[in-house]
């Protein structure tokens, strides 16, 4: 039954995905397509996370641990860059 | 600024960073208690000098029951605004709102604004330490008084008693 | 038959988490200016991944291997991060002077 | 070895003069002169056995592979030209010890002209035929310096290339002939390719080595119409002309004909070739000589003229002819250089060389007149002199061939036009200088007679002429003989040398030739006139405008292939490598293999679509490049996803480690850029690059598509099965990045400490704008370092440290290791620049990062030495599992160790580059640190 | 799964050769970047594809070949180091020829 | 047991890391470390061809036998190309420690990098390991094309970076395809199974042979892949440029290497894949160099199209494909890279001399203090190069024209390569007329400085050794036989390597 879930959890994701893609897409202004990208890792996490439970894995663990602070640094580094142009000032 | 080097420069520090090495292993055996007790000390000691002025925890319990109702409150209005998200967006009433600061400090600062981000409905937008207001946008907002006050009660003073001597 | 209510909890968990995370994308996606739509993912995936993460530790721990809390680290470093990730966007979009709702009161900040 | 010890006392003293410069001129003369002279008299001691048609070889094996052999043989032939080479060599190291004046550097010129003659004995005394064109080459290369000589001089510069050019080209040409006929006969021997004669005249090739050898005997000999460099050579002193280009290299060539007679003459092949040539060379040089205003340069084309002579009767193809070739040979060799002398003799006292600025020059110095008359009448063919003897017979030899058929009766005309022209000349040459009026115009007034050791050697020479001219039969028939015999490859009879041979048709012809000679002379006026008129090409300005026009035509080439533009390069790197591979790919029988295709599930597809539009919207905006960079970075997650997806863990997690990095890079080149990319590539460009890309799209697909659709046969079962027992760790992967294949890790991280420091080498000193506004021209953002980032970073370092060890420590067992650790501290710490900036990083992490990318890559590598003591290879591991109370076991291995380098290098080379790329905005424009 | 990868390969080789094609300097260093993807996706499916089985012993039964996985890990950060050094080489090139072209041709105006 | 065969690698891997590591080292520390590092080269490296001389040498890394693990293999070949890399570094070492090495920072650890890069690539018996090793004396390369202040060099190393990159892509193309079909990486354990492939793997493992080729080639700088070379080389420092004379070598060993063993006669329908495509494009790349030559502004940039010219001489070589024409052909890379090293090293010599303001043009410069001692070195390296006698060039030149027999191929190589030579001759008398002969007005005042012995020494060690190969000529000539018999004859290459047993017991 949970593999079904599962699955169907995916399915949804997957429809998240596309939304925030298409966000990302669209745009208009360079903020939107940032704060998709964020979402986008956020979503990320979300699909490794019930991969890992489709598999029944824990080796998936690390890779969401790390998309968490990869989207993280990400987004501020290009907001930053937004604001300042420099990053490393 | 003080710069002690002591052996244990950042206690609480250290036991936060015990328990994360225990969740990352994702077992309690002796020597993961080993090691984890040998990174807590390790990692803070290593990292000291970038925190130049590092926030004093006073009421650890203060602490709990404030993080027990914020998550309370993001589980409660998260459900608050996927209804508004799924409703009609054109009666929706955004604003930008000036929220004057009590806090002074840094981190407590910067945690409060974590919390007012934290809980849906409000992004903490900017910062002006010099004027010591707070620019939160808000998703939906009628009465942005009745926010401000919330946020007073059930956020800043808080923190307020757990990190900082209050001022009042 | 408790291992079916074990998997009773998950599987609601992990429909909340996906359905939140949905949402979000929803408001990412319909909202009409970039603050309203800033609220969209920054609130709805902490809840979202927040309740696949309890999910997933709930999956794990069940599993006859011990109990797996490490997921919690995952939202503990959203939490962290999530607030900076919008504040940062939010100056970001003042500084370059973003369009906003007409129904919005108050004024954004000069960068 | 004596026949070595000649060749080899000229080249090893080749020093002698340049040292000997210091004690003086007469030292440095006598200097020089004592390796020839010494060498002459190694070579008269042998006189009798040769003149008496011994052959003398001496023979070491060197190269048995290349058919080099340092291999001499002094014959007939040889005999005759090393007398001329050191007999006339002696005579021009006593004429220029006077001739140089005290400004030219004196040992130079002699080294130099002992370098030649040294390379010329070479050639006249080779054995191997690749001996010969080593020296060979080495005589155009010496005489180049020596026409050179006088660099300051653009003729001198000039003419030194141009020869070269000409003279090293026709050896090219010669060593493939040479390459021809050791291919033909098998051998570089002489002896054996002389012995060979009917094989290589019979040969497919014969007609293709003949013309090759040719070439370089015309280009040597100054034969049409390779004869232009020879005026222009002129520009060397003149006893370099008197020695080079009348006696000894010039005739190389000739010799040559001489050498290769029994190898590759009696053709008609040969008969046609050489003697039209020689012909033509004959006429065209001797009429050219007439109208010569240039001393020098009427003698050069006399002598293009007599060589052509020579290459007429060695072109006739009858043994007589070839005697008469070989005392030509001679003769020409002692008039002209006397000639060339006293030429040098005339500018010398007078400062010029124009015949039209020298007249009545006997008051002046009339024993130079003497030794001219007499020297010139002997070039003109007059009685009692030697030029007189080879010239009748030459008639001889004209008025028998019968070979052109119908036209035989042709030639003696032509060569009697050429006698004819040879007397007006040298008319010309005694009476326009030493009479004709009076010496007004010679830039030095008044012209004394030389010093006596000037003269010396053309009185000696002018002797020879008379006593060779008077008493033949005693003098030459010796010498004359046994070198047509060596010539030949057997002993013939030759015709009785004398001064009389009673009235026959030859004589008529000299008559004819001298009476003639006079009346062209005395019609002189109008004829120079009519030339005056015709435009004058200057074989040196055409020669020099061929080069400039090759050069700009190369020039021009190039730059249309080598077009400076990356584009086009990269284009031809995709054709090449797309057209190559493709074709095997089209070759294929079937691109699909026999496993099935494999089911796809949806989040798959939907990954591989979102990975497809997201790298398409990058194309789509790369003009708008942050937009571009966004776009990125989402096929750059999408990867990482790909990974995770198709159980490559470790693989994800660097991926998204590097992303970051990478993304953070770009980021932070980004400020320093240009925000857009303007529109630049024209609409056809664009398509031709949407075909290329388009193609290299199919190439991988097909590629990837085979491959998946095959089963696979590969050595990782190895691997599997080992890396527990062997490696000690469970995660595969881990254990072949630190143990079996650790080597490559090693290699890897060294290429992270070099990307490191080769950055850090590039930035320093490096100064850029700095942008004051943002893409849209609006002011930055006043705040540098916001709050919240400020203080919730300080809380990530810590934590992303934290999990930074954890990943290295599990990483043997489970994903993670060394490298994804490293990135991960590196972020962290990035993230305090970031967030903190620069300075206020470096002043809580004083860190040299160089040092720490450099320790990482000694531990790793000492890590592997360290396996030498136990007498194992380089990187070979160990681990043992240690039991520790309370704790349980624990693993240490030496791959541990090994990945702690890995960890130090990535993050001391990853913040090498990010910290010192970030340090780049602090430097100003004006140089200023902010 | 094997046509999707290789058309995803392939679209993903085709934007990066055309950007690679381009003229100035970050966008090639881009189109590098996604060519490098695609070259180790590639490298990495020539062990083949394998679902639910990375190279860690004692998860399953059978696991991904590992051998393709260690490479790509290797190429991946060489690739890096790459990018990088020519990244900073534009600016060098900016620095001291005053443009972003790959051929340092200076822009009109 | 010997470690001799790693050393080659290790030695300048240590010397580089701990010239980084100790960076505050006084500059005299330094290039005493870098020196020294390069001095013991020469022993290591007659060493290992001594050890050859006894038989193929394969060293297990890491103990783990072939082909899991990765082997360092020294055949005769190997063995040749390490001394030349050593007799090629120790000078130009000493040269660059006169100054060119402060430049800028961390000349000498690049430059040992650069050379672990070079004789790891000569060592590896492993496909990927030789990607790693090129990648690394790629990236040193790259570092050290730069070296220095100067637009030109930036743009140049700009152009080499790039095309690279892409090289570098397709390197792991290839070696995915090959990995993929024959489930390999180590050489000799593919050439036996490409052997054994069906006819659609073995196309397939051709696409990937061809991709390797281009690789390679792009390397080697053949046309229409040397496009990059002439300006970066010209335009880099003299003791870099004499480092690259031997960057294009490496690209022509691994040709060689890879195509002798991989698609050595046994690999069916791909037997001699290559030698079809690098004949007419090795006589093309032969006549352009010699054009590019005659047309060069610069005599670094003459030394640079000679270094193309070279390369053509030397595929075409590779191309005819007999024992003698590869004898020819190794004869030829050994001479040629030293003189080319040789010239540019020379070229910065004048550049010195004659000043920045007319630096090594070929145009009429300043009164030169040092004229005749230097048209004299000028003198002896244009023979060298242009392959006259009685140096180096003309041994090389007559040995392959005659390995190339009397057919149709003999014809073109003729042809190409005697034009060629004209061509050179010109281009350097040329040259050669306007830099030593030539004088500039009175104007032309001399800012040049004064001659450096150190350097010139340097100069004339390089120089010498094309005598040394005359004189050495068949010995040397007898070793180069036995190398090529070697590669003749893989199958003793792949028994050697994969019948290597472990070292002491189990590890
Ligand atoms: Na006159
Ligand atoms: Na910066």
């Amino acid at each position: 039954m949970l593999d079904y879930v599962i699955l169907l959890c995916m399915g949804i994701m997957s429809v998240a995905v596309f939304l925030t893609v298409l966000r990302l897409l669209r745009g208009p202004d360079l903020p939107d397509r940032i704060l998709a990208l964020d979402t986008l890792y956020i979503n990320a996490i979300a699909l490794i996370m019930l991969l890992g439970m489709f598999l029944a894995s824990d080796l998936f663990f690390e890779a969401a641990l790390l998309i968490a602070v990869m989207g993280f640094v990400g987004t501020v580094a290009v907001a930053k860059h937004l604001l300042r142009g420099d990053i490393i000032e | 600024m003080s710069r002690r080097l002591t052996w244990l420069p950042h206690p609480w520090l250290s036991l936060f960073m015990l328990l994360i090495w225990l969740l990352l292993v994702n077992e309690l055996s002796f020597a993961s208690l080993l090691s984890a007790a040998l990174l807590g000390w390790l990692i803070p000691l290593a990292t000291h000098r970038f925190w130049p002025d590092p926030p004093h925890l006073r009421h650890p319990y203060v602490l709990l029951r404030f993080v027990l109702r914020v998550l309370g409150d993001i589980v409660q209005a998260n459900f608050e605004v996927a209804r508004l998200i799924l409703g009609r967006s054109g009666n929706l009433q955004p604003a930008f709102i000036e929220y004057p600061l009590e806090l002074r400090q840094d981190f407590t600062i910067s945690l409060l604004a974590s919390t007012i981000s934290l809980t849906p409905g409000t992004v903490s937008a900017d910062i002006d330490q010099k004027r010591h207001l707070l620019l939160i946008h808000a998703f939906n907002v009628a009465d942005e008084q009745a926010l401000i006050d919330t946020i007073k009660t059930r956020y800043e003073r808080p923190l307020q008693e757990v990190f900082e001597c209050s001022t009042t | 038959m408790t291992f079916d209510w074990v998997e009773l909890v998950v599987a609601a968990l992990l429909l909340l988490g996906s359905l939140f995370a949905l949402i979000g994308a929803i408001g990412l996606f319909k909202l009409p200016d970039f603050y309203m739509r800033l609220h969209g993912p920054t609130k709805a995936t902490t809840l979202g991944v927040g309740a696949l993460v309890v999910g997933s530790m709930v999956f794990f721990s069940t599993r006859g291997d011990g109990i797996s809390l490490h997921e919690l680290l995952i939202t503990l470093f959203l939490f962290i991060t999530a607030p900076v990730s919008a504040h940062m966007l939010a100056k970001a979009a003042m500084q370059q002077r973003l369009r906003r709702s007409r129904r919005t009161r108050g004024q954004p900040w000069q960068q | 070895m004596l026949v070595l010890l000649i060749v080899l006392l000229p080249l090893l003293a080749v020093f002698l003069p340049v040292m000997a410069e210091a004690w003086g001129r007469n030292s440095c003369a006598w200097a020089t002169a004592l390796a020839p002279a010494l060498a002459l008299v190694l070579l008269l001691s042998q006189a009798s056995a040769v003149l008496s048609g011994e052959v003398l070889l001496a023979h070491w094996a060197w190269l048995e592979l290349l058919g080099l052999h340092i291999s001499f043989r002094l014959d007939g032939l040889g005999f005759l030209f090393a007398l001329l080479i050191l007999g006339i060599g002696l005579l021009v190291i006593l004429y220029a010890r006077f001739y140089l004046s005290p400004r030219d550097p004196m040992g130079r010129f002699f080294a130099y002209l002992l370098l030649f003659m040294a390379a010329m004995l070479g050639v006249v005394l080779a054995e191997n035929l690749l001996l010969l064109i080593f020296f060979w080459e080495l005589t155009s290369l010496s005489s180049f310096l020596l026409i050179g000589y006088w660099s300051h001089s653009s003729e001198a510069r000039k003419g030194a290339r141009m020869a070269l050019t000409v003279t090293g080209g026709g050896g090219l040409a010669l060593l493939a002939g040479v390459l021809l006929l050791g291919h033909i006969v098998g051998s570089y021997q002489l002896t054996d390719v002389l012995a060979a004669g009917e094989q290589i005249r019979a040969h497919a090739l014969y007609p293709l080595t003949l013309v090759l050898v040719l070439l370089g005997v015309f280009s040597k000999s100054a034969q049409f119409p390779l004869h232009f460099w020879l005026p222009h050579a002129m520009a060397a002193p003149s006893p370099i002309s008197a020695y080079l280009h009348s006696a000894t290299m010039v005739k190389a060539g000739v010799f040559l004909l001489a050498r290769f007679y029994p190898a590759l003459a009696d053709t008609q092949w040969w008969f046609v070739l050489v003697s039209t040539v020689g012909l033509l060379t004959l006429l065209i040089g001797a009429i050219t000589a007439l109208y010569k205003h240039d001393l020098k340069g009427l003698l050069a084309y006399s002598t293009i003229s007599h060589l052509g002579l020579i290459t007429l009767l060695f072109g006739l193809d009858t043994r007589l002819a070839v005697a008469a070739a070989l005392f030509h040979l001679i003769n020409h060799a002692i008039f002209k250089a006397s000639l060339f002398m006293l030429a040098g003799i005339i500018s010398h006292e007078t400062g010029t060389r124009d015949i039209r600025r020298l007249n009545g020059l006997w008051h002046f110095m009339p024993h130079t007149a003497v030794l001219t008359m007499l020297a010139a009448a002997a070039m003109a063919g007059l009685p009692l002199l030697n030029g007189f003897l080879s010239k009748e017979m030459l008639f001889v030899e004209v008025l028998a061939q019968q070979q052109w058929g119908s036209f035989s009766a042709l030639l003696p005309v032509l060569v009697l036009l050429g006698a004819a022209f040879s007397v007006a000349y040298s008319i010309r040459l005694v009476h326009a200088v030493f009479f004709d009026g009076q010496a007004v115009n010679v830039p030095r007034f008044p012209p004394h007679e030389p010093p006596a050791g000037m003269h010396l050697p053309v009185q000696l020479l002018v002797l020879l002429c008379v006593l060779v001219g008077v008493f033949p039969a005693f003098l030459i028939t010796a010498l004359l003989h046994s070198a047509v015999t060596a010539t030949l490859g057997h002993a013939i009879e030759l015709p009785t040398l004398a001064i009389w041979h009673g009235f026959n048709q030859p004589l008529l012809f000299s008559v004819l030739a001298v009476v003639g000679g006079g009346l062209i002379y005395l019609l002189r006026k109008p004829q120079f006139r009519a030339l005056g008129r015709i435009p004058n090409w200057d074989a040196k300005q055409v020669f020099e405008a061929l080069v400039q026009r090759s050069v700009w035509l190369a020039a021009r080439l190039l730059l249309r292939l080598e077009s400076g533009s990356l584009q086009r390069y990269m284009a031809w790197l995709l054709l090449v490598a797309i057209l190559g591979a493709g074709y095997w790919l089209l070759a294929m029988p079937q691109w699909r293999g026999p496993l099935a295709l494999g089911a796809v599930d949806g989040a798959t597809l939907l990954g591989a679509l979102i990975l497809c539009v997201a790298s398409l919207a990058t194309v789509r905006w790369h003009h708008q490049r942050l937009v571009a960079l966004i776009m990125l970075s989402v096929v750059g997650l999408l990867v990482a996803l790909a990974f995770a997806r198709f159980s490559a863990p470790d693989l994800a997690l660097t991926q998204l480690s590097v992303e970051m990095v990478t993304v953070l890079l770009l980021m932070l080149a980004l400020f320093f850029l240009p925000r857009y990319t303007p529109q630049e590539s024209s609409n056809l460009r664009r398509w031709r690059d949407l075909v290329l890309a388009g193609l290299a799209g199919l190439l991988v697909s097909v590629l990837a598509f085979a491959l998946l659709t095959r089963p696979e046969d590969s050595i990782a079962g190895f691997y599997i099965a080992n890396s527990l027992t062997g490696g000690g760790g469970t995660n595969v992967v881990n254990v072949i990045l630190v143990d079996f294949r650790g080597f490559d890790t090693l290699g890897e991280i060294s290429v992270l400490a070099i990307a490191g420091v080769g950055i850090y080498a590039m930035i320093d000193g490096l100064r850029l704008h700095v942008p004051t506004t943002d893409a849209l021209g609006r002011p930055w953002a006043h705040q540098a370092h916001p709050l919240m980032l400020v203080n919730l970073s300080r809380v990530m370092l810590p934590l992303a440290l934290m999990i930074s060890a954890y990943i290295f420590l599990r990483g043997h067992n489970l994903p993670g290791g060394g490298f994804i650790a490293g990135l991960i501290t590196a972020i962290a710490l990035i993230l305090q620049y970031v967030s903190s900036g620069e300075e206020w990083t470096r002043a809580r992490w004083r860190v040299n990062y160089h040092a720490l990318a450099a320790s990482g890559v000694l531990i790793a590598g000492i890590t592997g030495v360290a396996s030498w003591l136990l007498g194992y290879p380089f990187l070979t591991s160990t681990f043992t599992h240690v039991h520790v109370p309370l704790v349980g076991d624990l693993e240490l291995a030496s791959a541990m160790l090994f990945d702690l380098g890995v960890y130090l290098t990535v993050v001391g080379a990853t913040l090498l580059i990010l910290a010192n790329l970030g340090k780049l905005s602090k430097v100003r424009d004006d140089g200023e640190g902010a | 799964m094997a046509l999707l990868f290789a058309l995803t390969l392939g679209v993903l080789t085709t934007c990066g050769v055309y950007l690679i094609l381009r003229a100035r300097t970050f966008p090639v260093v881009m189109g590098l970047t996604l060519l490098g993807y695609a070259v180790n996706l590639f490298l990495f499916a020539s062990g083949r594809l394998y679902t639910g089985m990375p190279a860690v012993l004692g998860q399953g039964s059978e696991v991904a070949d590992p051998l393709p996985q260690a490479l790509v890990l290797t190429a991946i950060v060489i690739g890096f180091a790459m990018t990088a050094f020519a990244l900073v080489l534009a600016l060098r090139a900016l620095g001291e020829l005053g443009s972003d072209h790959v051929d340092g041709r200076r822009d009109r105006g | 047991m010997s470690h001799l065969p790693v050393l080659p690698i290790l030695m300048p891997m240590f010397a580089g890391a701990v010239l980084l590591l100790l960076a505050r080292l006084s500059m005299t520390h330094k290039r005493t470390l870098s020196l020294l590092a390069s001095l013991l080269q020469l022993p290591l490296a007659v060493g290992l061809l001594v050890a050859a001389e006894q038989g193929i040498n394969v060293y297990a890394l890491g103990n783990w036998m072939p082909p899991f693990g990765i082997v360092l293999v020294v055949d005769r070949l190997t063995a040749l190309m390490l001394l030349l890399s050593a007799v090629l570094a120790l000078p130009v070492v000493l040269y660059a420690s006169r100054g060119d090495d402060a430049l800028g920072p961390n000349f000498h650890a690049l430059f040992q990098f650069q050379l672990m890069g070079i004789n790891g690539a000569f060592l590896t018996g492993d496909l990927f390991n030789l990607f790693v090793f090129f990648e690394i004396l790629l990236i040193a390369s790259y570092a050290l094309l730069v070296h220095g202040p100067s637009g030109a060099r930036v743009r140049a190393g700009l152009h080499y970076v790039l095309l690279n990159l892409l090289g570098s892509a397709l390197f792991l193309l290839a070696l995915g395809t090959l990995y993929g079909v024959t489930g390999t990486l180590n050489m000799a354990d593919m050439a036996l199974r490409i052997a054994i492939l069906d006819d659609n793997e073995l196309y397939l493992a051709g696409a990937a042979g061809m991709l390797l080729l281009v690789v390679f080639a792009l390397k080697a700088a053949v046309f229409p892949l040397y496009f990059w070379l002439p300006r970066a080389y010209a335009s880099a420092a003299a003791p870099v440029a004499a480092l690259f004379a031997i960057m294009t070598k490496v690209g022509i060993y691994a040709i060689i290497r890879v195509f002798t063993m991989l698609f050595a006669d046994t690999s069916g329908a791909l037997a001699g894949m290559a030698q079809v495509v690098l004949w007419p494009l090795a006589l093309l790349t032969l006549v352009l160099g010699a054009l590019g030559a005659l047309a060069a502004s610069s005599l670094p940039g003459v030394v640079a199209y000679l270094v193309v010219l070279s390369v053509g001489v030397l595929l075409s070589g590779v191309a005819l494909g007999s024992e003698a024409a590869l004898q020819a052909t190794l004869y030829y890379l050994l001479q040629s890279t030293w003189v080319a090293a040789g010239l540019f090293l020379f070229a910065g010599l004048l550049d010195r001399a004659r000043g920045p303001r007319f630096a090594a043009r070929l145009v009429a410069g300043p009164p030169l203090a040092q004229r005749m001692l230097l048209g004299s070195v000028f003198f002896l390296g244009a023979i060298a190069v242009a392959g006259l006698p009685p140096l180096s060039g003309f041994i090389g030149k007559v040995l392959l024209l005659q390995a190339a027999g009397t057919g149709s191929m003999a014809a073109w190589l003729y042809a190409t390569l005697l034009g060629s030579s004209l061509l050179v001759i010109v281009a350097l008398s040329r040259a050669g007329s306007t830099l030593f002969w030539r004088q500039a007005g009175e104007e032309a005042e001399a800012s040049g400085e004064p001659l450096d012995h150190c350097r010139l020494f340097a100069c004339l060690l390089l120089l010498a050794s094309s005598a040394l190969l005359v004189i050495l000529a068949a010995p040397v000539l007898d070793y180069l036989m036995a190398a090529v018999e070697q590669l003749a004859n893989p199958i003793g290459y792949i028994d050697a390597v994969l019948s290597s047993v472990p070292q002491g017991g189990a590890p």
